[in-house]
């Protein structure tokens, strides 16, 4: 009984406590301090554990370290400083969600102007409720292809890369490879994807291209988390496709490359996605993966003008959030650089137009419609070669549409494409729209005029 | 050891939790009083704490419920719940979409019972395997449906991310789609369902279910119908869950798709179930509590202590780990769960007033 | 002899080669108390399992009320009127001693899953009238004091009374009771007599039990049927069973 | 038809990586009757503190050494702090208590260790062998052998080792084995600590097969079906099943997949599982509890 009766005093203790800090956390939560911020703030959803922790951890390095760029030798955009805190999404829908609701209301006076899922099913869960919060989501290489059509998705921007354009652009470097458009012609193309929304994204252009170009479209599933797919491979072998495009995430795409040795399909046939070609999915594979091609929007290598001031500034200054400097100019790594190259110039395009403070999600909405990358803005940044230049509109919230392709040698990747790799957005752009369209029609939304 | 007997799951249960709570007026009392305050909260709390905190931890609550009557109850450990989630989500998803003149409550009331039905089908499995192998049975319902709504696209009015998202929720005209009208559609539907609950657990099927649950051969000879006494719970179980999915779709999440409702999803209400204890009713709340608020609460504690000072990854994992911790020593210290801490100190609290 | 209300004829029952029944015959006249005796492992509670239907005979005919029904399930057994104790403590450990004899009644219960939810229709009616029915057994085994208390917590004699209530409140016509003593001291074996004697009279049940205090069986039951090894060895009045040469061999003997 | 004996060598043969995972059930759950959810986890702890080590340039076998001492310690660990708290606790609680296990071992594992991805190269070239027209991976063969090899090994330990007996007795009568002064905590710890040591040689083959990081606890997902089949108390069995599950998951994919749209076999092997059940209730080679009134 006594043993009892100290269990229950210690309980009571604990839910007294557990209330006290909830009330507490609400206080907090609820008294954003009037004053008017000086400093632009910039929540950052993360995965540091759970199953894809390895690919998140360095795209926050490379966001991370850019912040730090910019507040440290720039003086924060137009000397408007950047501070962020960081919020653990496992990259689960339910987690990423709380993460949003729990920042959208900004901090300490300074408002979110743009809120980046880092995962696709959260960018999907988020899309609705971020257009009724005004506040951008800015997915890049990821996230609702519909979404490019800004009339109807006006606080979505798939910028960059869509998943349409990365399938274009995949079978469009096979055309380079075999020379030229009118060779694809009798190719058997299959795409080993993973079977998630993710995964099927990419099945309703390549079947329109293969009509198109008449060669032959294979689509085979691998389930999640797709660590054992000797039977998709052995259909492989049975088909025996001329090139496959892989679709993987997480461990599927090591799985995958060693697979494919296992049943000897030629590795530099196998074009890796954007989510497929990172160091993190090749490394595992060992000394098989030497050959692997991958496509993809954030080219790796740490010699781009911009990762030489990051060098000097941040990372040889121990600033850097990254841990293994190996990592430095990895693919994720630079796709984090590219995130917070492509928010900040967002927030400078708003700033120019709204005025030098602290802007909030609507403006920055603004300033994402009316952000220009040209070569000239991306030499002054030193993303030439890093990143493509890309204007983005009402009517087009993608921009870009091409990828680089890169070879993995053993030890690091090269890029293989003669620059950038066009995908064919004028023919597939019609069907996007169609899709946003009917998604316009089946929500009840008003598509908006485009204003520019 | 090594047999494997349903009696296990029903030995969970504590003698008092069973049936009849000792002071039920109290607790009558007690209930409205909570229902009073959570329906007072919109005033005050702002839309993260509704969005992010209340909403789910009454749908949890409410997917706890349901497992309970199983498992606590009937004794019929399960761990499809997160695959009854989804067939009540998407069954009222399609409802909406399909036939829109259907009021909102019908809907949700209709797809509960499409869940139902789906559960009693996965309840026959039941009828003929017991204890650890049911369990481990339920799991292809859990994965074939979680397969089923994502390969094909009709379940999802072939959106390209085979996800789903909530179309206008309003009942008689009333806009529901603001924070606080998701929060209220939520929190009557959880009352309503409790009642009901309630009342079921007190009655003759509810009898049924303890008597299959603490010994299912003496129940059979003495002439209570087992199967269909089994097949009740999945279908009332089923049904409560199955509403549960949905409003997690609609009032929570605003968009899932089929992964929202994963094996983590079941394991999650199991938890909920046991921590707070099997065989009560208070016990779900209590346990989605745990299990929903602990973390967030860990979050923000561990951000206060010591925010930017450690790296946050570990931070994560430290919490993981922590929380890991935490769930065990809870089986350890309260084996019959929150409830039946809470009764005991229920009755401490009444007895020191009594002094 | 009374019209026989249950008849058992060549009754075979064997599990993995191990014969447990072999070709037994015997019947028990309405209204009587029959006891079944014999050693451990005779097969008693392996008959009262076929009675009822737990088990299958192999071959051989079981006879209800002028019914053959070797083939029944243990639940139509009981909608007929077959009521049944346990050796093994079988109550539903967790519940009240009120819950426990209701549970005795849902067999009998005509409401539906909706009525129950809602608390419309016959329920309220239906749970008035079981409350009385269990409420009047209850008091009539003078179990009042223990009405909400929870089994697991009672005393071996007392739930014992539970599980016969439970088996009465369903008013069977025939009641099975499998050791109903076993383990009790001479003045709970008494008052449990007392109750058997009351429910033959006063509920006209017929009864089967097996006991293997002789005493107490001689004291009680107006027929004795003796088993050894699964055959019949004895069948008559407490006295012819007495004299009867072979039983005191087979089983007297060995007893206290 | 070479596709289709392709397809079914192939699926055999992963069939027997699931059994690996398997057999650490199976060992936990012959001897404390715990469903010990955690192995995937062990799984993934083993083999990261291996590749960490080798990281460090530590040589094969003592990295191996020192892995499975850790696994040890873990394994008496939990013994201590989890399983006799919870002794007489009902099968449900301890199942639940393995899966908040698993919550402490991914998370410390992680902040020790990271949650970098490492390539793991156990040196099998893998280079496929062609029989005829079929091919056969070596890294598979080799998996199976060890497997095969395991599986002997532990099945001696459990006939000739008076650990092993112990274990029989207890799994048999716990009551009656205790009498006779069987030490349960010992035996138990004892038990987990094999263990640990199946989930180190499965972690290193999963491991090198699909690098090690976090995605290795999910093979617990795959080995869930094999035990039913087989049964939780059966070796024998997890092997079986293993293979069952293994040829039905490949054939399923190609063949079945091809009409229903793919990805079959995240439930496939489930479905036939439960099929197999309604055969056996307690699985293949499982003893059924026999129940008396």
């Amino acid at each position: 009984m006594s043993l009892q009766g100290r269990g229950l005093r210690v309980s009571t203790m604990r839910w007294l406590a557990a209330a006290a800090t909830i009330g507490l956390s609400f206080a907090v939560g609820a008294v954003a301090s009037a004053e008017d911020a000086k400093t632009q703030y910039f929540p950052l959803s993360t995965f540091r554990v759970g199953a894809y922790a390895s690919s998140g951890i360095p795209v926050w390095a490379g966001v991370i370290d850019y912040f730090r760029y910019i507040n440290e030798v720039e003086g924060g955009i137009n000397g408007v400083k950047l501070v962020w805190d960081e919020c653990e999404t496992n990259w689960e829908v339910e987690k990423g969600v709380e993460c949003y609701e729990r920042v959208k209301a900004g901090k300490n006076g300074s408002p979110v102007p743009i809120f980046l899922p880092h995962g696709d099913p959260i960018s999907k869960a988020l899309t609705e409720k971020s257009a009724a919060d005004k506040i951008p989501l800015v997915t890049i290489a990821y996230g609702r292809t519909e979404a490019i059509d800004g009339r109807v998705f006006p606080y979505s921007f798939p910028v960059v890369f869509s998943f349409w354009s990365e399938a274009s652009s995949a079978v469009n470097f096979i055309a380079e490879k075999v020379g030229g458009k009118e060779k694809l012609k009798g190719l058997k193309i299959a795409t080993v994807y993973h079977d998630s929304p993710y995964g099927k994204e990419t099945q309703v252009p390549l079947a329109h291209l293969a009509k198109t170009y008449g060669f032959e479209d294979i689509q085979i599933p691998v389930p999640h988390p797709g660590n054992d797919q000797s039977a998709q491979w052995a259909k492989i072998r049975q088909l025996k496709p001329d090139w496959v495009f892989l679709r993987g995430w997480g461990v599927m795409t090591p799985v995958a490359i060693k697979t494919a040795a296992k049943v000897g399909f030629p590795v530099d046939h196998i074009i890796g996605g954007i989510w497929s070609g990172s160091e993190e999915d090749v490394r595992p594979a060992g000394s098989v993966a030497k050959g692997y091609l991958a496509i993809t929007p954030f080219p790796a290598g740490s010699n781009f003008e911009i990762h030489q001031k990051l060098k000097t500034y941040i990372l040889d200054k121990g600033l850097s959030d990254l841990k293994d400097p190996k990592s430095f100019g990895s693919v994720y790594y630079n796709s984090g650089v590219d995130e917070a190259i492509i928010s900040v110039e967002a927030i400078r395009t708003a700033q120019a137009h709204f005025g030098v403070r602290p802007i909030n999600g609507e403006e920055a909405q603004w300033g994402l419609e009316h952000l220009d990358l040209s070569e000239k803005r991306l030499a002054e940044i030193g993303a030439t070669g890093l990143e493509q230049p890309l204007k983005l509109s009402a009517k087009d919230h993608e921009g870009g549409g091409a990828g680089k392709v890169l070879q993995w040698d053993g030890e690091k990747w090269n890029i293989v494409s003669d620059g950038w790799v066009r995908s064919d957005r004028e023919l597939l752009l019609p069907l996007i729209y169609e899709r946003a369209a009917a998604y316009a029609k089946e929500k009840g939304i008003k598509a908006r005029e485009a204003t520019n | 050891m090594s047999s494997v007997s349903s009696n296990a799951i029903g030995d969970f249960v504590s003698p008092r939790a069973a049936n009849r709570p000792p002071h039920t007026i109290l607790g009558a009392g007690l209930a409205l009083a909570a229902l009073g305050t959570l329906a007072a909260v919109p005033l005050m709390a702002n839309d993260y704490w509704l969005n992010a905190v209340l909403i789910p931890f009454l749908i949890m609550s409410l997917t706890g419920l349901g497992l309970n009557l199983l498992m606590g109850y009937a004794g019929q450990a399960s761990l499809g719940t997160g695959g009854f989630m989804s067939v009540g989500a998407y069954a009222t998803y399609n409802l909406l979409l399909r036939l829109p003149e259907l009021p909102l409550p019908v809907s949700l009331l209709l797809g509960g019972v499409i869940a139902g039905l789906v559960g009693l089908i996965a309840g026959l499995l039941s009828l003929r395997i017991k204890g650890f192998y049911l369990v481990a049975s339920t799991l292809a319902t859990q994965f074939f449906l979680e397969w089923l709504f994502n390969q094909y696209g009709w379940f999802s009015n072939y959106s390209t991310s085979s996800s789903i998202s909530a179309p206008r929720l309003a009942i008689l005209g009333h806009d529901l789609s603001s924070p606080t009208g998701r929060y209220l559609l939520t929190l009557a539907t959880v009352a309503v369902v409790t009642v009901i609950a309630v009342r079921l657990v007190r009655s003759q099927t509810g009898l049924t279910w303890m008597a299959i649950r603490d010994m299912d051969t003496a129940a059979e000879v003495i002439g209570i119908p087992i199967a269909s006494g089994k097949l009740k719970a999945f279908f009332v179980s089923s049904l409560i869950i199955g509403i549960a999915g949905a409003l997690w779709a609609f009032a929570y999440l605003g968009t899932v798709d089929a992964r929202s409702f994963n094996l983590d999803r079941s394991f999650q209400v199991m938890f909920i179930i046991i921590l707070g204890g099997m065989g009560s009713i208070v016990g779900n709340y209590l346990g989605a509590a745990f299990m929903i608020l602990l973390p967030i609460l860990l979050d923000h504690i561990a951000a206060g202590l010591f925010g930017g000072s450690i790296d946050p990854g570990q931070l994560e994992n430290l919490q993981k780990a922590f929380f890991g911790g935490l769930i065990i020593w809870f089986l350890i210290k309260e084996p019959n769960g929150l409830a039946a801490l809470a009764a005991r100190l229920g009755s401490r609290l009444s007895a020191s007033l009594r002094r | 002899m009374a019209e026989p209300i249950l008849q058992l004829k060549d009754v075979c029952l064997s599990f993995r080669g191990i014969v447990a029944l072999n070709a037994l015959s015997f019947e028990v006249a309405r209204g009587e108390i029959c006891a079944l005796i014999g050693p451990n492992g005779a097969g008693k509670s392996s008959l009262l399992n076929v009675i009822n239907g737990v088990y299958r005979a192999n071959s051989g005919d079981v006879i209800f009320n002028n019914q053959h029904f070797a083939r029944i399930r243990p639940a139509h057994a009981a909608g007929l009127g077959i009521g049944r104790t346990f050796q093994h403590n079988a109550l539903f450990r967790r519940l009240s001693v009120l819950d426990n004899v209701l549970a005795g009644l849902i067999r009998c219960s005509r409401t539906s899953l909706f009525e129950h939810a809602f608390g419309i229709g016959r329920d309220r009616r239906e749970t008035r009238e079981f409350r009385r029915r269990a409420e009047d057994v209850i008091a009539f085994l003078d179990l009042e004091r223990h009405r909400e208390s929870t089994v697991a917590t009672l005393p071996y004699g007392v739930q014992k009374r539970v599980d016969l209530a439970r088996a009465l409140v369903g008013q069977p016509t025939l009641l099975l009771l499998d050791e109903p003593m076993a383990g009790m001291n001479q003045d709970e074996k008494h008052e449990m007599s007392r109750f058997i004697r009351e429910t033959n009279r006063s509920f006209g049940a017929t009864i089967v039990l097996i006991e293997h205090d002789m005493s107490v069986v001689m004291g009680l039951s107006h027929h004795v049927v003796v088993l050894d090894y699964g055959r019949k060895v004895g069948d008559g009045t407490p006295e012819e069973v007495r004299n009867n040469p072979d039983v005191i061999t087979a089983y007297l003997g060995t007893v206290h | 038809m070479s596709f289709f004996v392709e397809t079914l060598v192939g699926g055999l043969l992963a069939g027997v990586m699931y059994s690996l995972v398997a057999i650490g059930f199976v060992l936990v759950f012959k001897a404390s009757g715990v469903f010990n959810f955690a192995q995937g986890s062990m799984v993934l702890c083993a083999a990261l503190t291996f590749v960490t080590l080798r990281d460090k340039n530590i040589d094969f076998w003592l990295a191996a050494l020192m892995t499975l001492a850790i696994m040890v310690a873990l394994a008496i660990a939990v013994e201590r702090v989890v399983l006799r708290p919870l002794v007489n606790q009902p099968q449900i609680t301890l199942f639940m208590a393995t899966l908040g296990l698993s919550f402490v071992i991914e998370g410390i594992s992680q902040l020790v260790m990271g949650a970098s991805v490492h390539e793991l190269d156990l040196g099998i070239v893998d280079t496929p062998i062609t029989l005829g027209d079929v091919q056969v991976s070596q890294f598979d063969l080799v998996a199976a052998g060890t497997a095969g090899a395991l599986v002997v090994a532990l099945s001696i330990f459990f006939n000739w080792t008076r650990v092993g007996i112990a274990l029989r007795a207890i799994a048999d009568d716990p009551q009656a084995a205790l009498s006779i002064g069987i030490r349960l905590q010992r035996l138990w710890q004892i038990v987990w600590g094999v263990a640990g040591f199946v989930s180190l040689v499965a972690g290193l083959l999963w491991g090198s097969r699909q690098g090690v990081q976090f995605a290795l606890t999910l093979v617990v997902l795959k080995s869930l079906p094999v035990l039913i089949i087989g049964g939780f108390t059966s070796i024998t069995g997890a092997i079986v099943g293993g293979l069952i599950v293994g040829a039905g998951d490949s054939l399923a994919e190609i063949y079945l997949g091809n009409l229903l749209g793919g990805s079959v076999s995240t439930w496939f092997a489930y479905a036939l599982a439960v099929i197999f059940l309604l055969i056996r209730p307690a699985g293949l080679f499982g003893e059924t509890p026999v129940e008396r009134i």
